[in-house]
């Protein structure tokens, strides 16, 4: 039904023209779910913007061709591409808090779009409108239907999203991401509508993701792309579980698992070219430097019967503004020099502990232990209390954790000068260059700006400073959940090497359950500020006891050893 | 990301944005001929004895006026020219002066709301209300009053100006204000800041060394656009009477000269200060405008 | 929603002190207004006896007593210059300005709002650039010389309009208006664009910036993909989250247009409260000045209460609370 | 295509102004800058008020278009025997606007009304001690010493019906609130005042049974304030109105070109001068002399006055309009003396050579003070003078503010040498000696504008002389002592006469006087 053949687009820029796809081709069956996945910038968004003609200029089609049908979507003038949009295909973006316009109820945004491309009363329009709701899973859509957007939950706005692109029956949808914003639960629930429509209304879906388990979960046929070229296609099952290419073969072999636990990461060659930090001379400097520091003891870190609660925005003289528990009686403990790997869906409190930890929120109630001794809590702490240097943080978005407007060495000098543990401005540069080593970049990265370093090398980065403050507790709040697989696994491996070297404690934060298997001794789950389930890791991945993680482990998609992925029985099945 | 779009893109743009180039050179012309008048300008509008009432509203030469003054004089005898440079000079200086007085008032009172928000917050935000309640012109007369009142009359005229300044950077603070709260909100949940207050960090540096920098993007916007309103305010003021005396030429005083002479044929003491004022006006601010884009990639 | 309206009203109060108190401060130092009350013949003696009626020589927080509590009393007090009641005098004025600013206001929406939308589709293209460029050399030029300029144009070598005044209006009950008649609007219209032109610039500038903005948005991304048709886009779409802001920014300037009418008003001798505020100026008339600051305040507050209104009403996200 | 439209549209309303101003043709439009802030003839001595009350008022006496006086609702007067006052005759039949007729007891509740503390224009009755009623038409003045001038000095005097004040409770001038006379009045003069909207608008209609014999063709008169002097011309210019006064001096020979209009120009009698800080014994704004006052020393005053180049003055400043004043009235002001008509002339080498003498031979700086919206050009004319001053060697340290705060300034003595401009209010030189030459006295209320404090113990004997001289050949000969003295003793600089702008339509005949009042009885329009 959608046949690309050698497509290759192009984006003149400023340094020369820079050819985003070259020379890709796919189809896509009706009913089928094609997925195209790769890493950042592989061009995956690109192939589908070019597929319903929205490519941002200056991008263009160079050459090849784009079919639907018998329709050639590129020689289309302007008015028809028009037409063809919404009516023939159509697009699902990947946030759904985003993609609705906020001022319109969905009511009109339905209708209206519903009548754009079909002569039909405004009353036709509105039992379409609210039918497409109750099908993506809307229960009394004919009340909300006069709701806002905002009234919304994240999982709801993705179904509204969906029946919006729904709502002109549609041969073709393009979905950009369409899950990587919502939790696993909903996550599942929304692929397996997408697969429902795909069966019942016989629509194709060209999916694209970085997720692995989303693919094998929902695809029959995938795309491997990589710096815009095909690696390797053909039916789910056999890309995925008997790669060819090399490059699937390692990218395959980087994603976590979540049924085994390895201590190490197989990691593909990437652009950055690094292997796990190579020793060199004055990595061993940084080395010899961290460990001349403290005892080199863990230290234990623990929680107990902590307590958050956030007070909203008043909104009324006579109602009180509402409360919101974030955490409630939580306890917890880390043995030193152990990880423990803290789990949970988005709100569920992850967050607000590591803040707690951190000092950066105030409990309403609890207390903190570092080792035996008490930890202040946030107002209690001092600027110059000593657990400021022991505990460090590395955080999630490795974009932001790092002043852009400051030096490499600026960034990492700061502990250094700031705890007082190097005085010398000269030295300081040495330590943090060195250290730069140990955690595999190399030393003339110090007179850099951040802009400069790729995702994983910003991570490196970020540890590296929390390194030189001589640390023993390490609190990792989604270390790699805005990382590509391979270089997640690179930093992943990283982690582990530091963590066991310097016998670190590490409090690990994910959402990823793979991931977590991968690095934690322990383990943690939280939901909705309690605490469901703790207790070693691999008994709790082997035998989770709470429903609520069994849940999670099995909605978590998982592709090795799934059978028959692509055949349509599975729809029915989870 | 800023620091990059400044070191290459920033050239790179400029140099395919023709009205920013042009803009950036009328400013150049003017803004030196302003900080060398005293080399270029052949007699000083201030030293009364250099010029003399003999040569009075005397036309541009190509009119048939004296070789010795291009744009002919004013009513005092004065070369435009010079006026001109002394009065763009004293201009831009009360321009500069208030704009940088208002930034660091505002940056500063704005970073602290934003940061600290709560009570603090509320009270710098009322103070703002109250002075966006008072408009510039007010904010003007109010200060000139008050100096009028305090100062004894033997300082008053030479601390004109610097009334000027005060009024002027009053009435601009706000912006500022606004501006870097705002930014501030957005800026203090970001990873980075959280990593400075982990560490401990004085909050005076979190703020300025860690928070700043980020967030001069837009404020830099502001600063230019506001150096604009500042020199016209100043006009406007002088047009007031609340503005500088006659004798201190700014280019708003000698607009306000010139107004007299707008019919009686005198056609250039009006129209020449106003050419120039304008010219400055409206490149500074397509200055700012590029910079807008610069800092906004999005939006180009 | 009624609390949030609350809480800004007592804000509006703390302003509307303030104001008075600087008010206050201020026309104590204008000038003295006895020499300007007397005649040359009048001797010191009489000025200083003047002046002590007048309570002139009161320690100042007696007389920012009397002035504030007089003020709540509703009692404004007599010009010293014409001895007429100031509320009078005032509400005499209101009129005037209120419509020569709600004039420029209009105009500046109904034509800056069309521009920004224009200049923000076609961003480069001639015409946009020519509206930029005209523009922003509109605001460059201070408002005494474009006003002086169209009235000599206009007024005198085209013979179209009238040069000055606000000419015959209407009178409803204590509100006269120049809405009504043809011959009204012929004098507000010159004002009343000269005032605007500012207001015009900085709303087509927001517009436009804004408009980008949200032309780059996910959800007008996934209407295109749905093939919404362009003029939908743009003004269903766009032009109403566009809206948002640009509402609380024009707000704001309101106020200042009130006040910039000050020089429009001198120019065009449009018998506005601008122009009596400058009179009163160059007689220290100390009541009436008090009282102008204190009534421009008011209307700023009153301006961003309404703002905060709309806002309200044209922000589902504000207005309905409750998710479903 | 477009474009037409409007230019329809706005062509369309033009022509309906034509058509409004067209209709009424005796419909008298003027304006001026300031707006009378009263219609209470006695409320305040201010020039906008009395100029334009004279048209609506009257007083006993009245000036005629060449200033001298000539009987009103007084049609003759003469000094009473026996004690020192004068006699007026009342005119008979006259009536008020509102048709109430005139008696003598109107006057007297008048001058009860003007003499008291709430009126600015008491000072006028400062020399009367009582008023007495002879009969209806008939009322003496007693004054405590004999007072030639009287008659001169209440001209502005103006009579209200004592019944209309009194019902309306306007008995006195409104001090703080406002009272009926402030916004109304009723007066016997040619015109009644038939609506008044204060800065805006007022408007005159002709009293159909005024007494005096009709000289105008006026049928309506309305008077618009326009304080932007270039937006007054502009409405000349564009017809909305017929006459304006002033415009600014550097604008007439462009109105003068134009068909249908005419400038009219005059001298006005208000002589612009510089004062000098006698008493002062130190300069305030000096840098380099801070221990001593130059300007005590005659010949540095001297060279001051040798300084200024009036004639360039002239001829930059004020086009050629202006008359050089050697005294503080101009020619032919009673009183002014004929032989010391001739004023130090320009000459910066004799002005050197003085300084030098006086012990400055490189002179030395010093603070002038101006006002920069009293006269006309001020400010230009202080900057002229202070350049001139410098080519000297005196180094003028210029400083220019309104006017609002410039008096204050002047009664604090916070000055080194100050502008003025002064115009007689009873058009004789006694006026000027009394307030400027006169040693300062509060009791007396004498020298009350001799800021400077000149001080000259026989010209302090002259005046009260003066005043009370009958014969004017003596009265001239004391008065041309006083100017002779402060002459040599450079008292001020007198500068020049300010000159008297207007500009009207062609088609508008008036009279312009020398006091710049403005009277619509003597207006016809073709």
């Amino acid at each position: 039904m959608l046949t690309v053949e050698n497509l290759t687009v192009q984006f003149p820029g400023r340094f020369g023209t820079f050819t985003a796809i070259e020379d890709v081709s796919l189809t896509i069956e009706r009913g089928e779910i094609h997925g195209l996945v790769g890493e950042s910038g592989a061009g995956k968004s690109t192939i589908g913007a070019a597929i319903i003609g929205l490519l941002q200029p200056p991008g263009f089609v160079s050459n090849g061709s784009i079919h639907l049908g018998d329709t050639d979507l590129l020689i289309l003038g302007d008015d028809e591409a028009h037409q063809t949009r919404g009516k023939r295909i159509s697009m699902i973006f990947q946030d759904p808090q985003t993609s609705l316009n906020p001022l319109m109820t969905i009511e009109d945004q339905l209708i209206e779009t519903i009548q754009t491309h079909e002569d039909i009363s405004t009353e036709d329009a509105r039992s379409r409108a609210i039918s497409l709701l109750e099908e993506t899973g809307i229960e009394n859509a004919s009340q909300r239907i006069k709701a806002y957007p905002h009234q919304f939950s994240g999982g709801m706005r993705q179904r509204v999203v969906i029946a919006l692109a729904l709502c002109t029956n549609p041969e073709l949808i393009i979905a950009d991401e369409p899950t990587t914003a919502l939790d696993v639960a909903v996550q599942s629930q929304v692929l397996d509508l997408i697969r429902g429509l795909a069966n019942t209304r016989g629509i194709g879906f060209l999916l694209i993701t970085h997720d692995i388990g989303v693919i094998a979960q929902t695809c029959q046929n995938v795309t491997v792309l990589r710096g815009g070229q095909v690696m390797e296609h053909g039916p789910t099952q056999q890309v995925l579980n008997a790669p060819e290419h090399p490059y699937t073969q390692s990218l395959m072999a980087a994603v976590p698992r979540l049924d085994v636990k390895l201590d190490r990461f197989l990691v593909p060659d990437t652009e950055e070219g690094v292997e796990t930090a190579p020793i060199g001379r004055s990595a061993e400097d940084a080395e010899r430097w961290l460990r001349s520091g403290d005892e080199m003891l863990g230290q234990g870190l623990s929680m107990e019967g902590v307590t958050v609660k956030f007070t909203g925005a008043r909104d009324s003289l006579f109602r009180k503004p509402e409360v919101f528990v974030a955490l409630d009686d939580v306890s917890m403990t880390i043995r030193p020099g152990t990880v423990m790997g803290l789990v949970g869906e988005s709100g569920s409190g992850k967050s607000t502990m590591a803040k707690v930890l951190t000092g950066l929120v105030q409990p309403t109630a609890g207390t903190l232990k570092l080792n035996d001794s008490t930890l202040p809590l946030a107002r209690q702490r001092g600027r110059k209390d000593p657990s400021r240097r022991v505990i460090q943080m590395v955080f999630q978005d490795p974009y932001s954790s790092l002043n852009s407007r400051h030096r490499i060495g600026d960034i990492l000098a700061e502990p250094l000068w700031l705890y007082g543990l190097e005085n010398d401005r000269a030295k300081r540069r040495d330590l943090a260059a060195a250290m730069l080593d140990l955690v595999g970049l190399s030393a003339d990265a110090i007179n850099r700006y951040p802009h400069q370093f790729s995702g994983g090398q910003r991570q490196r980065i970020a540890v590296a400073r929390s390194l030189l403050a001589r640390p023993r507790v390490l609190i990792c709040d989604e270390p790699t959940s805005a990382l590509d697989v391979s270089i997640q696994a690179q930093v992943l491996n990283l982690l582990k090497d530091l963590q066991a070297r310097f016998s670190l404690t590490i409090l690990f934060i994910s959402h990823n359950l793979a991931v977590v298997r991968q690095m934690s001794d322990d383990i943690t789950v939280l939901k909705s500020g309690k605490v469901v389930e703790a207790g070693p890791s691999e008994a709790f991945f082997n035998d989770p006891q709470a429903d609520y993680s069994q849940e999670l482990l099995s909605l978590t998609p998982n592709y090795v050893g799934q059978k028959g992925v692509a055949s349509q029985t599975l729809v029915t099945e989870v | 990301m800023m620091s990059r779009f400044f070191q290459s893109d920033g050239v790179y743009y400029f140099l395919r944005t023709p009205s920013a180039i042009v803009a950036a050179i009328i400013v150049v012309i003017i803004v030196g001929g302003a900080i060398f008048a005293p080399w270029i300008a052949q007699s000083n509008p201030y030293d009364l004895a250099s010029f003399s009432l003999m040569d009075g509203l005397l036309p541009p030469v190509w009119q048939g006026g004296d070789p010795r003054f291009l744009l002919g004089t004013d009513n005092q005898g004065r070369d435009m020219v010079s006026s001109i440079l002394y009065g763009a000079r004293l201009s831009l200086f009360i321009g500069f002066m208030s704009m940088a007085i208002a930034t660091v008032l505002g940056v500063g009172l704005g970073l602290a709301a934003g940061y600290y928000g709560g009570r603090f917050d509320a009270i710098v935000m009322r103070i703002a209300d109250v002075q966006l309640a008072l408009p510039a012109i007010l904010t003007a007369l109010l200060i000139d009053g008050i100096s009028r009142g305090l100062l004894p009359p033997s300082v008053q005229q030479d601390l004109r100006v610097v009334v000027l300044i005060i009024a002027i950077a009053l009435s601009l603070w706000v912006n500022f204000a606004r501006t870097a709260r705002a930014s501030v909100f957005v800026e203090r949940n970001k990873d980075y800041v959280q990593a400075a207050m982990i560490m401990g960090q004085r909050p005076s540096r979190v703020m300025l060394r860690h928070i700043l920098p980020n967030i001069m993007g837009p404020l830099l916007v502001i600063m230019t656009v506001d150096l604009a309103s500042a020199i016209l305010l100043e006009a406007t003021l002088s047009f007031l009477g609340i503005g500088l005396p006659a004798d201190s030429p700014s280019l708003g005083t000698l607009i306000r000269i010139g107004m007299q002479f707008q019919l009686s044929g005198e056609w250039w003491i009006l129209w020449v200060p106003t050419i120039v004022l304008a010219a400055l006006v409206v490149s500074i601010n397509i200055l700012g405008d590029f910079l807008r884009d610069i800092f906004n990639p999005r939006l180009r | 929603m009624a609390y949030f309206i609350l809480k800004r009203l007592f804000q509006s109060i703390f302003v509307m002190l303030a104001v008075a108190f600087l008010a206050f401060s201020l026309f104590r130092f204008v000038g003295d207004p006895v020499s300007q009350m007397t005649g040359v013949e009048t001797s010191v003696q009489d000025q200083e006896q003047l002046r002590e009626e007048l309570g002139l020589n009161d320690p100042f927080v007696v007389q920012f007593y009397r002035f504030t509590t007089d003020i709540l009393k509703g009692d404004f007090g007599y010009s010293y210059r014409t001895r007429q009641p100031v509320n009078e005098m005032i509400a005499s004025r209101i009129p005037a300005t209120i419509e020569l600013g709600i004039t420029a206001l209009m105009i500046s929406l109904i034509v800056g709002i069309p521009a920004g939308v224009y200049t923000a589709l076609r961003t480069r293209g001639f015409a946009t650039q020519t509206i930029l460029l005209t523009t922003l050399v509109g605001v460059s030029i201070p408002t005494f010389v474009i006003g002086i300029v169209l009235i000599f144009l206009f007024g005198v070598t085209l013979g179209w309009m009238p040069t000055f005044g606000r000419g015959g209006t209407v009178d409803l009950g204590g509100w006269t208006t120049s809405f009504l008649t043809l011959e009204g609007w012929s004098y507000l219209i010159l004002p009343a664009i000269t005032l605007g032109v500012y207001q015009l610039t900085l709303t087509m500038r927001l517009v436009r910036a804004e408009m980008m903005e949200v032309m780059r948005s996910d959800y007008i991304r996934f209407a295109t993909a749905r093939g919404i048709p362009q003029r939908k886009l743009h003004y269903r779409h766009a032009l109403g989250n566009t809206m948002i802001p640009v509402i609380t920014i024009i707000g704001l300037q309101f106020g200042g247009v009130i006040a910039f009418s000050i020089v429009t008003e001198s120019v065009f001798q449009w018998p506005g409260m601008g122009l009596l505020f400058l009179e009163s100026v160059r007689f220290v008339d100390i009541p009436v000045m008090g009282v102008y600051l204190v009534v421009i305040a008011f209307f700023f507050v009153l301006v961003n209460l309404v703002v905060d209104i709309l806002y309200l009403m044209i922000d589902p996200r504000l207005r309905v609370k409750e998710a479903i | 295509m477009k474009t037409s439209r409007i230019t329809k549209a706005t062509l369309l309303v033009g022509t309906i102004l034509v058509g409004a101003s067209a209709a009424n043709a005796e419909t008298f439009r003027w304006a001026s800058t300031t707006d009378p802030q009263t219609m209470d003839p006695h409320a305040v001595n201010s020039a906008p008020v009395l100029s334009f009350l004279n048209n609506v008022y009257e007083g006993l006496v009245r000036r005629d278009r060449g200033m001298s006086i000539e009987g009103s609702l007084a049609e003759s007067w003469e000094p009473l025997e026996g004690e020192n006052g004068w006699r007026f005759n009342l005119r008979e039949g006259v009536t008020f606007a509102d048709g109430a007729a005139f008696t003598a007891e109107d006057v007297l509740f008048s001058y009860q009304r003007a003499s008291n503390e709430a009126a600015d224009v008491r000072s006028w009755f400062s020399p009367v001690t009582d008023v007495r009623v002879v009969d209806d038409y008939t009322v003496d003045f007693i004054t405590s010493a004999p007072n030639p001038l009287f008659p001169d000095s209440i001209a502005n005097f103006m009579i209200l019906d004592k019944d209309w004040a009194e019902t309306n409770d306007a008995a006195l001038p409104a001090t703080d609130a406002e009272n009926f006379a402030t916004m109304n009045a009723n007066g016997t003069g040619p015109f009644m005042l038939s609506s008044r909207d204060p800065g805006v608008q007022t408007v005159l209609v002709p009293n159909p049974n005024w007494w005096g014999e009709v000289e105008h063709n006026v049928t309506e008169g309305i008077f618009t304030p326009i304080g932007n002097s270039a937006t007054g011309l502009a409405a000349l210019l564009s017809g909305e109105i017929d006459f304006i006064q002033p415009i600014p001096l550097q604008d007439a020979a462009q109105v003068e070109e134009r068909d249908g209009y005419s400038v009219l120009e005059g001298e006005e009698t208000r002589v612009i001068m510089f004062g000098f800080p006698h008493e002062h014994d130190t300069l305030l704004y000096s840098t380099d002399v801070t221990d001593a006052n130059p300007f005590q020393d005659v010949r540095v005053r001297q060279a001051a006055a040798h300084a200024i180049d009036i004639d360039a003055i002239d001829r930059v400043l004020f086009r050629g309009k202006i008359e050089p004043a050697s005294q503080l009235v101009p020619a032919g002001i009673s009183g002014y003396s004929e032989e010391n008509s001739d004023r130090l002339g320009y000459d910066p080498d004799r002005a050197k050579e003085l300084l030098a003498e006086a012990g400055y031979p490189d002179g030395f700086s010093f603070g002038l003070k101006c006002p920069n919206d009293r006269y006309i050009n001020d400010e230009a004319l202080c900057r002229a003078a202070a350049s001139m001053f410098a080519a000297v060697g005196m180094d003028a340290e210029l400083s220019t503010g309104p006017v609002r705060d410039y008096w204050p300034q002047l009664r604090e003595d916070d000055f080194d040498m100050y502008l003025l401009g002064w115009s007689p209010g009873t058009f004789d030189m006694e006026h000027p000696i009394r307030f400027l030459k006169h040693t300062q006295d509060d009791e007396k209320r004498l020298g009350s504008w001799n800021f400077g404090n000149f001080s000259n113990a026989r010209v302090d004997e002259l005046l009260p002389l003066i005043q009370q001289e009958v014969d004017l050949e003596a009265r001239q000969a004391m008065i041309d002592e006083v100017v002779a003295i402060s002459q040599e003793e450079m008292a001020y600089i007198p500068l020049y006469t300010q000159p008297l702008i207007w500009a009207a339509k062609d088609n508008v005949d008036m009279v312009q006087r020398a006091d710049n009042f403005f009277l619509l009885r003597w207006v016809t329009v073709e």
